[in-house]
C-alpha cells in the first residue's frame, strides 16, 4: 500500500533521514521504535507531506506522491495523528471531529460521526466540551477520532500514550486494536516499545535516522538489537 | 443619572466600532502573528471609499458599504498575496517594522491622491439624533451601531459554522494539525488578511458619517486597536468585541467624569496594566 | 549597492546645484510653509493667494521695475524642518523677507532663526502671542494675536444690555491656539464674575465631543464658548453640542473653522444663530475686498477664506515697505533697511489697516511690532440661513444680533 | 559531602507533577547519566537545578549551600553550567563570539575571553568553524557549541541535555570520548541522554527517572538488568515475557 | 591598519568641515545629520544591540530637551551643564519605563513603549505649571560663555556644530565600546536568546536596563542639545511618536547592531529629505515608507550591514584567490 525507497530528509544542514526504505501493506499494524530523536516523526511528516524530502521515492499503492501537497494526501486517506495530540483547544470536540473530517464531502460527515460516536461514547456526551479543558487521555481519544473522522485507509499515530497513565494506555491501545479491526491500516510510532510491538504485525526499528532492523512484532520483542537500542550496551 | 446613561449609551455606539475594527487586527493576528501597524490605514482607505461613494456617485455610505466590504477583502487579499507574504515568515518583529512602513506608504500617498483636506460626509436624514427616553442618539451612529453588529455577528457566525471559518480558528490554534487535517494555511492566511482587511474598511465606511475623515487619521485608529485587542487577548475574537465595546465606554466615562485632557491617556494606562498583569487580556483563555 | 551609492551621489550634487546665486533681478520673499503632511492644504491655500498678488505686483510694474517672487519652502509641519527650511531661505536662496509658517510651532522656532540671521519675518497667519511678546525686533506681525480674538465678543457682553452670561462653559482644543484665546476670553469673563462652570482642553484631532456635550449639558450653562483650530472641530463640536442637547443663551465659536462656508453647508440649520467671534471677518460691501474676491474667484474657481486674505494682504504690505526702501546691493543692509520701512508701514489692505507698533496685549503681554489697528478688527458675526452677518461693534454690523438662541429656549 | 545534592525536590505543572519529590547526589568528579523514558522530567530537573524554573518544594545545595531561588546567571556565576536539549546558540554571532561570550563570566577583558574561548574551541574542535556562523553548523557541530559554550563559563558542574540527540554513531562516539575528557579534566557532569548505549560506557553512575520519581540510582551495568528500569522503558509486560533470559 | 587611518582622514574632515564649508546652510544641514546620528545611536543600541524595539524614544529627546529648557529659563542653568542633566534626568526616566516595558518580550515590549511615550506625551502637554504645556518653552538669548579668553557667538553655526560633533563622536565611540567589550556582547547575547544568555551568567534584566539607559542617555543629550539649537520646544514637537519612528527608521536603513550605520542612516535620511522635497515637493514619505519596506525585506542588515557584507565577501575572494594561486 505505502512503499519508501532510499528516503532522505534534512533540516537545512542537519539531515535526519538517511535512505530509509519501509512498506506497509494494507490490513496491516506496523510499528515504528526507535529512540528519541532518531527520525521516527520526521519521518511521518515526510509521508504526510508537512516535510519535503531531499531525495527518495514514496509511492501509495503504486503511484508516486513526492509532488502532492499535506491536503492531497489527507484527501487520499493518509492522516497523521501528531504527537503531543495538538487539539485545537478553543474548539468544542464537536468542532476538533469536524476540523479532521475538512476534506471529507458534508453528506458523508454525519455517518463518520456516527461511526466515531460508537467507538467513543464517551465524546458523544461531551462534544460540546472544550477541547482544552480535556484530560490527557481524552484529549488523545479526541486526536484519535479526529484522525478517523478524515476516513484515514492508513492511519499514522505519533506516539499515542505520551505522557499517559498505564491504565489509559491500556484504552488507548484497546481503541488502536478497535480501529484497526474497522480495517484500517496503522503506522505506530512508539516509546512503549513493548506493547507496541506486540500489537503489530510487523516492526521497525529506526537508529540515528536509518531502519536498522525490521521484522515481525514478536520476533523484534525478542531480539537482542531492540534492547541493546533501547537500553544501549 | 441622565448624564451615566447618555455618556453609556454614546460609549456603547462607538465602542461597537471599535470592536469591529479590533476584530480584524486580532483575527490577523492569531493566525499569522502579524501585529498589522497599516491596519488603521485600512479603516481611512474605507473612510474615503465611503466619502467618494457619496460624492461622486451619490450612494449613501449605509448602501455602499455592500460594495466596499468584498472590494476591501480583494485588496487585503492582494495585499498579502504581494506584499506580506514572504515577510510573514521572518519574525513578528520585522513583520511590525515591515507594516510600519508600509502604514507610511499607504497614509501619505492618501495624503498625495487626496490632499490633506478634511472631509465630512453630509447626510440630509441625519441632521438631528433620535431623542429616546431623552437620550441623544445620532442617526448615523445608530445605524452604523446596527450594521457594525451584523457585520461582526456574520463574521462570527462565518468563523463558528462554516468549514473555511473553523479551518481559520484552527489555524490560529494548531497551525501544524491544521495543516494535517488538509488546511491550506497559505490560503487561510490570505482568507484572514482579507477578512481583516474587511472589516477595517467596513468600520471606516461606517464611521465616515460619524466622524471626519484625513490621510492619517488611521494613526489615533491604530493605537486604539491595539488597546482593544490587547484588552481582549491578542488572537480572540469575542475578547476584541468585549474590548472595543469597554474602550468605547471607558473614553466616554473618562471624559465625563475623569478628565478630557487625560481622556486618551486612560486607554493607554489599562493597556499597559493589562499587559503587565494579565497578559492573556481582561476575556482571554489564558494560555500561559 | 551601487546604485545607493550614485543615489547618494546625486542627492549631494543635486544640493550643491541648486544653490542659486544672489541677485536683485528678483526680491524674494521666503515663505516656509506645510505642503506636505496633514497641514497641507493650508499652505496650498497660502500659496494660492501668494501666487495671484505677486501676480498682480508684478503686472503693475513690480517693485520699482523689479519683479518679486515668493519662495516657497515645506517645512511639514515639523519644528526642526521649520528652522532648517528657514536656514535655506535666508541663507542659499538669499531671500529678503520672510512670511508665512502656519502653525505656531514652527512660526516660533522660523522667528527665532530669522531674529538671530537678522532677516525680518512678516508673520500672516500663525497667532501664537510668544511670537511677537518676546521682544523680537526683527519679527512682524499683521494678523491678530490669540489673546486679541474675543474682543469683540468681550464688547458684546459688556455693552449689550442683559448679554452678560451668568455661567459659561468653555471647550477649547489643547494648542497654543486654543488655549491662548480661551484664557484670555476666561480672563475676561472671570474679571466681570463669571462663573466658568466647565474648563475642557480637548485633545486635536478628538474624533467623538459627545462626551465632552454630555458633561457640560449636566453643568447647564448660560454660554458655551467653543475654541477650534480646524473647521472640522468646529463643526463636530457644534453638531455634538446640539445633538446631545446642550442648551445656553448663545453658542458662541472661536477659531477660524466658525466662520467658514463650510460651517453652513455641513450643519445646515444647526448652523443657526451661531455665533462667530473672529479676528478678521470680510466686509463684503468694501470695495477692496469685493475685488480681491471676483479675481480669487475668477483664477483658482473657489471663494477665498480667511488663509487666501492673509496671504494675500501680507505680500502687499511686504511689497509696500519694498517700494519705500532703497536697496544698497548688500544684502545685510538691505535687509535692515527693510526692517526700518517696515516699522513705518501704514496702509489699508484687504485686511484691514496696519501699522507695527509696541503696545500691551490683554492678558499683559509686551508686544513689539505688532499691528496696532488688530484688536480693532476682531468682530462678531452670526449665522443666519447660510449667511455669516457682521452683529457686533455696531459700527460694522449688518443686521442686529439673535439673541437669546430661540432654538434653545427653555 | 557531595558536590551537588538535590534533596526532595518537587515541581508541579497545573494538575501534573513533573518532578515529584526528587533526592540525588552528584560527587565531585563523577559523570552522572540521567535517563527515563520521554515526558519522565529530566530536562525539568536541569531547569530546576539551574534556576530557570521554581521548584515547588525541596533544595538544591551546591557544596552544601542552597542555591533554589536565585537566578539563573548566578547559579552560572557559582559553577553550574548547562546545555539545552533543543540547542539554542546566538545564532546571528560567529562561533568564537558565542563561546567568547560564555568566557566573559570570568575573564573581563576581551582579549583574555577570546583566547579562553578559543582554548575551549580547540578541546571541542570547532577551532576551524570559529568565524562561522552559528547558524551555519551542523547539528553535531551545534551540539559541540553548545557544550563549548557551557565550559567556556569554568563551571564545576556540567549539566548536558542529550548532547547526543540526532547524532549519527560515529558522532556518538566521537562526543562522548568529549565528555569523558572533560570529565578527566576535573569537571563533574549530570548528563541526561535518550542514547543510552553512550551512557552505558561513560556514565560512572546512573539515575532512572519516571513520571517524575527516581526509580533506580546505580551502576550502569546494573541498570540494564534491572527489572524496574526494563519495565519503565521497554513496557510493563517486558519482564513476564522475557523472564529469565539474559539481554544481550 | 587601514581602518585606523580611515578614522582619522573621518575626524579631519569632521574637524575642519565647518571651516571649509562657509554656508551657513550646509552647515546647518551638517548638525543635522549630527544630531540624527546620535538619536539613531541611541536608538540602535537598544533597539539594534538589545533588540529591543522601541516605539518611544522621543520620550528620552523630550526629557533632555525640556529638562535643559526648564533649567536655563527658571533655574539659570548654563546650558552646557543642562544638556548633560537632561541626559541625566533620561536616564531617571528611563528607569520606571525599564521596570513596567521590560517584563514584555517582543511585540509586546514595543507596543508598551509606545502606550508609555503618548502617556508621558499628555503629561507634558497638560503639566503646564511645569513645561507652559501647547505654548512651549521658547529663549531667546544664550549666556556668554567664554572659550580660551574669547566669547563664542552664539548666532554663528560653528560652536554648534563642534558641540554636536563632539557628542556625536562621544556617542559613537560608547557604541564602539558597546560592540567591542563584554557589555556589548552581552546585549547581542541576549538579542538572540534571553534562556541562553541567562544560562552563561549574563544578568539579562541588568544588561537591558544598562542598555536602556546609555540610550535615553545619549537621546536626553541630543534632547538637551536641539533644546539649545532650535531654542524652541513643546510636546508635540518633542514627544511625537513620528519622532521616535524617524529614529527607529534612521537605525534600520543604516544598520542594525552596527557602529556607523546610524551615520549613514542619518545621512540617509537628511539628504533624501532635502532633495525629495526639492524635486517632488510633495510625497516625500512615501518613499520613506517603501524604503523603510525595502531595507526590511531585503536588507535586514542596513545599508552599513550591506556594505559589510561584501568587503568581507570580496576579502573572501581575496583571500580564495591568494590561497589557489
Amino acid at each position: 500500500m505505502l512503499t519508501i525507497e532510499n528516503l532522505e530528509v534534512s533540516y537545512g544542514r542537519a539531515q535526519v533521514l538517511w535512505g530509509v526504505s519501509l512498506n506497509i501493506n494494507e490490513g496491516e499494524i506496523i510499528a515504528l521504535v526507535g529512540a528519541n530523536g532518531a527520525g521516527k516523526t520526521t519521518l511521518l511528516k515526510t509521508i504526510s507531506g508537512i516535510v519535503k524530502q531531499r531525495s527518495g521515492k514514496i509511492s501509495y499503492d503504486g503511484k508516486p506522491f513526492d509532488k502532492l501537497s499535506s491536503r492531497d494526501i489527507v484527501k487520499m486517506g493518509i492522516v497523521h495523528v501528531p504527537e503531543g495530540r495538538k487539539l485545537f483547544p478553543e474548539m468544542s470536540i464537536l468542532e476538533n471531529l469536524m476540523m479532521g473530517a475538512y476534506k471529507v464531502p458534508k453528506q458523508e460527515r454525519e455517518k463518520r460521526l456516527d461511526q466515531v460516536f460508537t467507538l467513543f461514547p464517551v465524546l458523544k456526551e461531551r462534544m460540546k466540551q472544550l477541547a482544552g479543558t480535556l484530560s490527557g487521555g481524552e484529549q488523545q481519544m479526541v486526536a484519535l477520532a479526529r484522525g478517523l473522522m478524515a476516513g484515514p485507509r492508513l492511519l499514522m499515530l505519533d506516539e499515542p500514550s505520551l505522557g499517559l497513565a498505564p491504565l489509559v494506555v491500556e484504552r488507548i491501545f484497546e481503541a488502536v486494536m478497535k480501529i484497526h479491526q474497522e480495517g484500517v491500516t496503522v503506522l505506530l510510532v512508539e516509546q512503549n516499545v513493548h506493547e507496541a510491538l506486540e500489537l503489530a504485525n510487523r516492526g521497525y526499528v529506526l537508529e540515528n535516522g536509518k531502519i536498522v532492523l525490521e521484522g515481525a512484532g514478536n520476533e523484534l520483542l525478542g531480539n537482542e538489537h531492540v534492547r541493546c537500542a533501547y537500553l544501549g550496551i | 443619572m441622565e448624564t451615566l446613561v447618555q455618556s453609556l449609551v454614546s460609549g456603547i455606539l462607538t465602542g461597537s466600532l471599535y470592536a469591529m475594527i479590533g476584530v480584524g487586527l486580532t483575527i490577523i493576528f492569531g493566525v499569522m502573528r502579524i501585529i498589522n501597524m497599516a491596519h488603521g490605514d485600512m479603516v481611512m482607505l474605507g473612510m474615503y471609499s465611503s466619502f467618494w461613494a457619496l460624492t461622486l456617485w451619490n450612494i449613501d455610505p449605509f448602501v455602499s458599504i455592500v460594495f466596499w466590504v468584498p472590494v476591501a477583502f480583494l485588496i487585503g487579499m492582494l495585499t498579502y498575496r504581494f506584499l506580506l507574504k514572504k515577510i510573514v515568515p521572518a519574525g513578528e518583529l520585522n513583520t511590525l517594522l515591515y507594516t510600519a512602513g508600509l502604514s507610511l506608504f499607504v497614509s501619505n500617498l492618501a495624503l498625495l491622491v487626496w490632499t490633506g483636506d478634511y472631509r465630512t460626509i453630509k447626510l440630509d436624514y441625519a441632521v438631528m439624533p433620535l431623542r429616546p427616553f431623552g437620550i441623544a442618539v445620532p442617526i448615523p451612529l445608530a445605524i452604523a451601531f446596527g450594521m457594525a453588529i451584523l457585520i461582526t455577528a456574520l463574521l462570527y457566525w462565518f468563523l463558528v459554522k462554516t468549514d473555511t471559518g473553523r479551518a481559520i480558528r484552527a489555524t490560529s490554534q494548531e497551525p501544524m494539525a491544521a495543516a494535517l487535517m488538509g488546511v491550506n494555511a497559505a490560503q487561510m492566511e490570505m482568507l484572514t488578511f482579507g477578512l481583516g482587511t474587511a472589516l477595517a474598511c467596513g468600520a471606516g465606511v461606517l464611521l465616515a458619517p460619524s466622524l471626519y475623515l484625513y490621510p492619517t487619521v488611521g494613526e489615533i485608529l491604530v493605537a486604539k486597536c491595539f488597546v482593544i485587542v490587547v484588552l481582549g487577548g491578542l488572537g480572540s475574537v469575542q475578547g476584541a468585541i468585549a474590548g472595543g465595546l469597554l474602550l468605547g465606554v471607558v473614553e466616554s466615562l473618562g471624559a465625563v467624569y475623569v478628565s478630557v485632557p487625560y481622556k486618551d491617556a486612560i486607554g493607554f494606562v489599562i493597556f499597559l496594566l493589562v499587559l503587565l498583569f494579565r497578559p492573556s487580556g481582561l476575556f482571554g483563555v489564558g494560555k500561559s | 549597492m551601487k546604485k545607493l551609492l550614485v543615489l547618494a551621489l546625486f542627492c549631494f550634487s543635486v544640493l550643491f546645484l541648486t544653490t542659486p546665486a544672489m541677485s536683485y533681478d528678483t526680491l524674494k520673499i521666503g515663505a516656509p510653509q506645510p505642503m506636505t503632511g496633514s497641514d497641507a492644504p493650508f499652505g496650498a491655500k497660502f500659496k494660492k493667494a501668494y501666487d495671484l498678488a505677486v501676480e498682480e505686483i508684478n503686472q503693475a510694474g513690480g517693485i520699482n521695475g523689479v519683479k518679486i517672487a515668493v519662495v516657497i519652502e515645506d517645512h511639514q509641519a515639523k519644528n526642526p524642518l521649520a528652522a532648517t527650511v528657514t536656514e535655506k531661505l535666508i541663507n542659499q536662496y538669499k531671500v529678503l523677507v520672510l512670511t508665512g509658517g502656519r502653525a505656531s510651532g514652527q512660526a516660533v522656532e522660523i522667528a527665532s532663526v530669522a531674529q538671530r540671521l537678522k532677516t525680518p519675518y512678516v508673520v500672516d497667519h500663525p497667532s501664537a502671542d510668544i511670537i511677537t511678546s518676546k521682544g523680537f525686533e526683527w519679527i512682524f506681525r499683521n494678523n491678530p494675536t490669540g489673546t486679541i480674538y474675543p474682543q469683540a465678543f468681550n464688547k458684546f457682553i459688556s455693552e449689550t444690555p442683559g448679554a452678560l452670561p451668568k455661567s459659561a462653559a468653555v471647550v477649547y482644543d489643547n494648542t497654543v491656539f486654543g488655549k491662548s484665546i480661551a484664557n484670555s476670553a476666561m480672563a475676561f469673563l472671570k474679571s466681570k464674575n463669571v462663573k466658568i462652570v466647565n474648563d475642557e482642553a480637548y485633545p486635536v484631532n478628538t474624533l467623538d465631543f459627545k462626551p465632552i456635550m454630555t458633561k457640560v449639558k449636566a453643568n447647564n450653562p448660560d454660554y458655551l464658548l467653543m475654541v477650534a483650530v480646524s473647521t472640522t472641530d468646529a463643526i463636530l463640536l457644534t453638531r455634538h453640542a446640539k445633538e446631545m442637547g446642550v442648551s445656553p443663551r448663545a453658542f458662541v465659536g472661536f477659531g477660524g473653522g466658525f466662520g467658514v462656508a463650510d460651517f453652513a453647508t455641513e450643519l445646515r440649520k444647526l448652523s443657526d444663530n451661531v455665533f462667530s467671534s473672529a479676528a478678521w471677518s470680510g466686509n463684503p460691501n468694501d470695495p477692496k475686498t469685493k475685488a480681491f474676491y471676483q479675481k480669487f474667484e475668477k483664477k483658482y474657481g473657489f471663494h477665498p477664506k480667511e488663509h487666501e486674505v492673509e496671504g494675500y494682504a501680507i505680500v502687499y504690505i511686504i511689497a509696500d515697505a519694498m517700494k519705500r526702501t532703497k536697496f544698497t546691493g548688500n544684502l545685510e543692509k538691505d535687509r535692515d533697511l527693510l526692517r526700518q520701512s517696515l516699522l513705518k508701514t501704514d496702509m489699508t489692505t484687504v485686511f484691514g489697516k496696519v501699522k507695527f507698533g509696541n503696545w500691551k496685549g490683554p492678558l499683559g503681554d509686551k508686544y513689539t511690532n505688532q499691528n496696532i489697528y488688530s484688536p480693532d478688527h476682531s468682530v462678531l458675526a452670526q449665522w443666519r440661513d447660510g449667511k455669516l452677518l457682521n452683529v457686533y461693534p455696531k459700527a460694522n454690523a449688518e443686521v442686529k444680533a439673535v439673541f437669546p438662541d430661540p432654538s434653545t429656549k427653555k | 559531602m557531595a558536590l551537588l545534592d538535590v534533596e526532595g525536590l518537587t515541581k508541579c505543572f497545573g494538575g501534573l507533577k513533573a518532578v515529584s519529590n526528587l533526592s540525588f547526589q552528584v560527587n565531585e568528579g563523577e559523570i552522572l547519566g540521567l535517563i527515563g523514558p520521554n515526558g519522565a522530567g529530566k530536562t525539568t530537573v536541569f531547569s530546576l537545578i539551574t534556576g530557570f524554573v521554581p521548584p515547588n518544594e525541596g533544595k538544591v545545595l551546591l557544596e552544601g549551600k542552597d542555591i533554589v531561588g536565585l537566578k539563573p546567571y548566578s547559579i552560572a556565576h557559582k559553577g553550574v553550567a548547562r546545555t539545552f536539549q533543543i540547542v539554542k546558540p546566538f545564532r546571528k554571532l560567529t562561533v568564537l563570539e558565542n563561546v567568547s561570550l560564555a568566557a566573559f563570566l570570568r575573564h573581563s577583558a576581551r582579549k583574555e575571553a577570546e583566547a579562553e574561548a578559543r582554548r575551549v574551541l580547540e578541546r571541542v574542535e570547532l577551532i576551524d568553524k570559529a568565524a562561522s556562523y552559528a547558524s551555519d553548523l551542523t547539528l553535531s557541530e551545534q551540539k559541540r557549541l553548545e557544550i563549548a559554550r557551557a565550559l567556556a563559563t569554568n563551571p564545576k558542574v556540567l549539566l548536558l541535555d542529550e548532547p547526543m540527540g540526532g547524532l549519527n554513531p560515529t558522532e556518538i562516539d566521537h562526543a562522548s570520548i568529549l565528555v569523558r575528557d572533560i570529565c578527566k579534566s576535573g569537571v563533574t557532569i549530570v548528563w541526561v541522554e535518550h542514547v543510552l548505549k553512550a551512557i552505558m560506557n561513560s556514565c560512572h553512575r546512573v539515575i532512572v527517572i519516571h513520571h517524575g520519581e527516581k526509580i533506580a540510582d546505580m551502576p550502569p551495568e546494573q541498570i540494564v538488568i534491572n527489572p524496574v528500569v526494563i519495565e519503565a522503558y521497554l513496557g510493563k509486560k517486558a519482564n513476564s515475557y522475557k523472564k529469565g533470559e539474559p539481554i544481550c | 591598519m587601514k581602518k585606523t587611518v580611515l578614522i582619522i582622514i573621518g575626524l579631519i574632515v569632521l574637524g575642519i568641515a565647518p571651516l571649509v564649508v562657509r554656508s551657513p546652510f550646509f552647515v546647518h544641514l551638517m548638525i543635522m545629520v549630527l544630531m540624527w546620528t546620535v538619536l539613531g545611536a541611541s536608538w540602535n543600541i537598544l533597539g539594534g544591540y538589545a533588540g529591543q524595539v522601541s516605539f518611544g524614544h522621543a520620550t528620552f529627546l523630550g526629557a533632555g530637551a525640556y529638562t535643559t529648557m526648564i533649567l536655563y529659563l527658571s533655574c539659570g542653568v548654563d546650558p552646557w551643564y543642562g544638556i548633560f542633566i537632561g541626559g541625566i534626568v533620561a536616564v531617571l526616566i528611563s528607569l520606571p519605563i525599564g521596570f513596567i516595558c521590560f517584563r514584555l518580550r517582543g511585540p509586546y515590549f514595543s507596543l508598551s513603549t509606545l502606550a508609555v511615550a503618548e502617556i508621558v506625551r499628555l503629561v507634558a502637554l497638560n503639566w503646564e505649571s511645569l513645561t507652559a504645556g501647547p505654548v512651549g518653552l521658547l529663549i531667546t538669548t544664550l549666556p556668554q560663555v567664554s572659550f580660551f579668553g574669547k566669547a563664542i557667538n552664539w548666532e554663528s553655526k560653528v560652536p554648534f556644530y563642534y558641540i554636536i560633533a563632539i557628542i556625536t563622536l562621544i556617542a559613537l565611540i560608547i557604541t564602539y565600546i558597546v560592540s567591542r567589550t563584554r557589555v556589548g556582547a552581552y546585549l547581542l547575547a541576549l538579542r538572540e536568546d534571553i534562556d541562553s544568555a541567562e544560562s552563561i551568567g549574563i544578568n539579562t534584566v541588568k544588561a537591558r536596563v544598562v542598555a536602556l539607559a546609555l540610550s535615553a542617555f545619549l537621546a536626553g543629550i541630543a534632547g538637551g542639545f536641539y533644546a539649545m539649537y532650535l531654542r524652541y520646544v513643546d510636546p508635540d514637537a518633542v514627544f511625537s511618536i513620528g519622532l521616535s519612528v524617524e529614529m527607529l527608521f534612521i537605525a534600520v536603513v543604516g544598520g542594525l547592531a552596527t557602529v556607523g550605520g546610524p551615520l549613514i542612516g542619518a545621512i540617509v535620511l537628511v539628504t533624501l529629505g532635502e532633495s525629495f522635497r526639492e524635486h517632488f515637493l510633495s510625497g516625500h514619505l512615501i518613499f520613506y515608507g517603501f524604503f523603510m519596506m525595502l531595507a526590511i525585506r531585503y536588507m535586514p542588515d542596513g545599508v552599513w550591514g550591506r556594505i559589510n557584507t561584501l568587503f568581507k565577501k570580496l576579502r573572501l575572494k581575496k583571500d580564495v584567490n591568494h590561497g589557489t594561486a
